[in-house]
């Protein structure tokens, strides 16, 4: 029997038919091919990336609509609203994070890849970000200015929600992780992620506020990214838990 | 000496109401196959998973070259290649690409080894089809094509022949033949006789519980 | 005693924050006993009928 | 040696029996000292200088709002051994942590609105404790709701376990943000919610309460975790002995 292939297995186990581990792929690279199959399947259906950023529009649309025309009560409540038309258009495009990589088997073979799961959640995280947290904060300035923000506000408007909307996806991720395999699972996994993602929301539209003010937004800046930076280090342990979870 | 190869113990699990593996063991040694058989629901599924370490039994063992799996489940991940009985594929993407990005995470592939893998299996013809075009049979062959290109020492197939015309079988049973002369490990659920010459061959019958 | 349960002009908010209190207390008593009664219901009928297995 | 009592509590017959011991004590201890809270609260504290009678409700707000927050804490640290050792106990004393936490959730609301209303003359206040305990409230009914979404009861225990271990590293950053929002947004005239200077015969009686109702959680704990422990080992042998004896 040919043993050359795997003499080297019982010890490290990693080593591949080849003899020579310089063959697997390091973390860093399994990451990015993640983010580029995600992102690749998003521009084939590009008819679906737009659906988030028009609900975020028709969402801050209703605003003037139900409260009055008038910019100057408008200019009152446009942070408060941008950021919770953001939260929800965030959340619409959560359901679909995980699911059909749930439903093809490709989760499975995330998990079983060798590769550790988190670095892949982080990367899935990273593509909704770009697909939707982005596009969002990018297109905020546009609707503030509508609500009668002024031009100086725009830097403010789209740091705050740059850098929120990261922190929302990755709250976002836990939620769609932990309602994996769940029927229906929409309102479910709203009820799970809003109250978590509420110091986001109270961050982020303080900082909007001061922004349309003309204040300085550094102090409610600082605390959103500081909330990204621990939804970074935690939230891709916790839905890699709930992915490994839900696969049992 | 340690012993080589996939070692099962006392495997016990439920699911639910259902007590599913029922003090399940194996002991696969290194160059051989075992082909899990039984009636649809007796639980092949479930302890191929369990194998894998998807699943974790209540109680029982599971020893990989003689050491505990769940000492270092990512090494033992890398070491296995697990296909159920749908082809991970994205519908959405093409052959080639879905080959590109499922093997990708493990190993480095070029595109002539992509190329050579996807031409063995039968699919260069429609290699830049979307999956979602594919039959059942064209998906199934695209997995193949995975397994060649990922040489790992233990194989755990869900099914391999299902939806495969003759020639496609025959193609299952070189593989697996390969594998087996290189040293790999086998685990094959199937209902169907395995396409590989019997002496190679262990059948673990599970029964309907 | 009339003057007890007057509280001070403030018999409208104090009787009724107990009476939720110890309204909520007493139905976690019965819900727990309740829930502690049909397990063992339910496993004495799984005991009777065939030893435990499903 | 050290750590013999750790693998027994991951043993449901042992569990199960011990809780069965230990119930009548926690119940009548937690009964007492609830008798004599109420006695000492309602007849013996004088009322308070500034709320007259009204601080009265404190005796009741104060221990529904300390079981909302020690019960999910309680349910988490639970949880989380639960996921770490795989230990069936923990997740169903996690499992029984949560109707209780959020039934006493929803009273500390009602008995904070009820006691807000007479301090600043309007049945809800977005005071940031309140406010905190609303949310609180939504993290118990989410928890809840994934349980129950979930029907293999192992799969519901885990999944139920990381959103518990997930929501209770938040409580503090959210109960942190509230309070920073309210800072920003608050008039200073509007009086916050009950802080009277407590001392003597009107403090013992609050510990007491604290104490009872503590108490009264262990003892419907230990209930409800015989009942979660029955549903999770049904197919147990040692279950058999026990119905039978």
């Amino acid at each position: 029997m040919a043993e050359l292939p795997h003499a080297a297995l019982t010890a490290a186990g990693r080593v591949e038919a080849d003899g020579s581990a310089a063959q697997g792929t390091p973390v860093l690279a399994a990451a990015r091919l993640v983010l580029e199959r995600d992102l690749t399947l998003a521009f084939r259906r590009r008819g679906q990336l737009i659906q988030p950023l028009a609900f975020f529009a028709i969402v801050t649309m209703l605003f003037p609509l139900a409260i009055s025309p008038e910019l100057a009560r408008l200019r009152e409540v446009a942070a408060g609203v941008l950021w919770v038309a953001a939260l929800l258009a965030s959340l619409l495009a959560l359901e679909f994070l995980f699911r059909d990589d749930a439903y093809d088997g490709t989760l499975e073979q995330y998990a079983l890849s060798g590769q550790p799961l988190t670095g892949l959640m982080f990367a899935k995280t990273a593509a909704h970000w770009l697909l939707t947290g982005l596009p969002l904060a990018l297109i905020a300035p546009l609707a503030a200015l509508s609500l009668g923000a002024p031009p100086g506000a725009i830097p403010g408007i789209l740091a705050s929600l740059a850098v929120g909307t990261v922190a929302l996806s990755l709250i976002g991720s836990i939620g769609a992780a932990l309602t994996l395999g769940i029927r229906r699972s929409g309102v479910l996994l709203a009820l799970l992620t809003l109250p978590l993602s509420l110091p986001v929301l109270i961050f982020g539209a303080r900082a909007s506020e001061l922004a349309i003010r003309g204040e300085s937004i550094v102090a409610p800046l600082e605390l959103l990214g500081a909330l990204a930076v621990l939804g970074i280090t935690l939230a891709p342990l916790a839905s890699a838990a709930a992915v490994r979870i839900s696969l049992e | 000496m340690s012993p080589e190869g996939l070692q099962a113990e006392n495997l016990q699990l439920w699911r639910g109401e259902r007590h599913v593996l029922r003090g399940v063991g194996f002991s696969v040694q290194r160059g051989s196959c075992l082909h899990v058989a039984g009636a649809n629901g007796a639980g092949k599924t479930t302890l191929l998973r369990a194998a894998c370490g998807l699943l974790h039994p209540e109680s029982g063992r599971l020893l990989w070259n003689g050491q505990p799996v769940a000492a270092d489940l990512p090494a033992f991940h890398a070491a296995l290649l697990y296909i159920g009985h749908e082809a991970p594929l994205k519908s959405d993407l093409s052959a080639l690409e879905n080959l590109r990005y499922w093997i990708g995470m493990r190993r480095r592939v070029t595109a002539g080894a992509l190329a050579a893998a996807l031409q063995r299996v039968g699919a260069a013809a429609w290699s830049d089809r979307p999956a979602r075009t594919l039959s059942a049979g064209q998906k199934r062959r695209v997995a193949l094509a995975a397994l060649s290109l990922a040489p790992v020492p233990l194989w755990l197939l869900d099914e391999p022949t299902t939806n495969l015309d003759g020639e496609g079988q025959q193609l299952v049973g070189s593989l697996i033949e390969e594998q087996l002369s290189r040293g790999g490990v086998v685990l094959a659920a199937t209902h169907h006789e395995l396409p590989v010459a019997p002496a190679r061959v262990q059948r673990l019958e599970l029964a309907v519980g | 005693m009339r003057e007890f349960f007057d509280m001070g002009g403030y018999a409208a908010f104090v009787w009724p924050a107990y009476a939720v209190t110890f309204a909520v207390v007493i139905l976690n008593v019965f819900w727990a006993r309740r829930a502690l009664a049909q397990a063992l219901a339910a496993a004495r009928r799984r005991a009777a009928g065939g030893g435990g297995a499903p | 040696m050290t750590w013999t009592w750790f693998h027994r509590l991951g043993s449901p017959p042992h569990v199960y029996r011990l809780a069965r011991r230990l119930t009548p004590w926690f119940s009548w201890s937690a009964a007492v000292l609830i008798l004599a809270a109420l006695y000492g609260g309602l007849v013996l504290a004088p009322p308070d200088y500034q709320q007259g009678e009204g601080f009265r409700m404190i005796y009741v707000h104060a221990p529904t709002a300390w079981m909302s927050l020690m019960v999910y804490t309680t349910m988490a640290c639970a949880a989380a051994v639960g996921l770490v050792w795989r230990m069936k106990v923990a997740h169903a004393a996690a499992a029984a942590c949560a109707p209780i936490g959020a039934s006493f959730t929803f009273a500390a609301l009602v008995t904070g609105s009820l006691y807000g209303e007479p301090m600043w003359g309007t049945w809800w206040e977005w005071d940031p404790r309140l406010t905190s305990e609303l949310i609180l409230f939504f993290l118990y009914l989410g928890y809840m709701g994934l349980r129950g979404a979930i029907e293999d009861t192992q799969r519901a225990d885990r999944t139920s376990a990381v959103l518990a271990v997930v929501g209770v590293v938040n409580v503090p950053i959210i109960h942190y943000s509230v309070t920073w929002w309210n800072s920003l947004h608050q008039a200073p005239s509007v009086m916050r919610l009950g802080k009277p200077t407590l001392a003597g015969a009107m403090l013992w009686p609050l510990l007491t309460m604290l104490l009872g109702f503590t108490l009264l959680f262990v003892a419907l704990l230990l209930v409800r975790l015989r009942a979660e422990i029955l549903a999770r080992e049904r197919n147990a042998s040692w279950l058999q002995e026990e119905l039978a004896a």
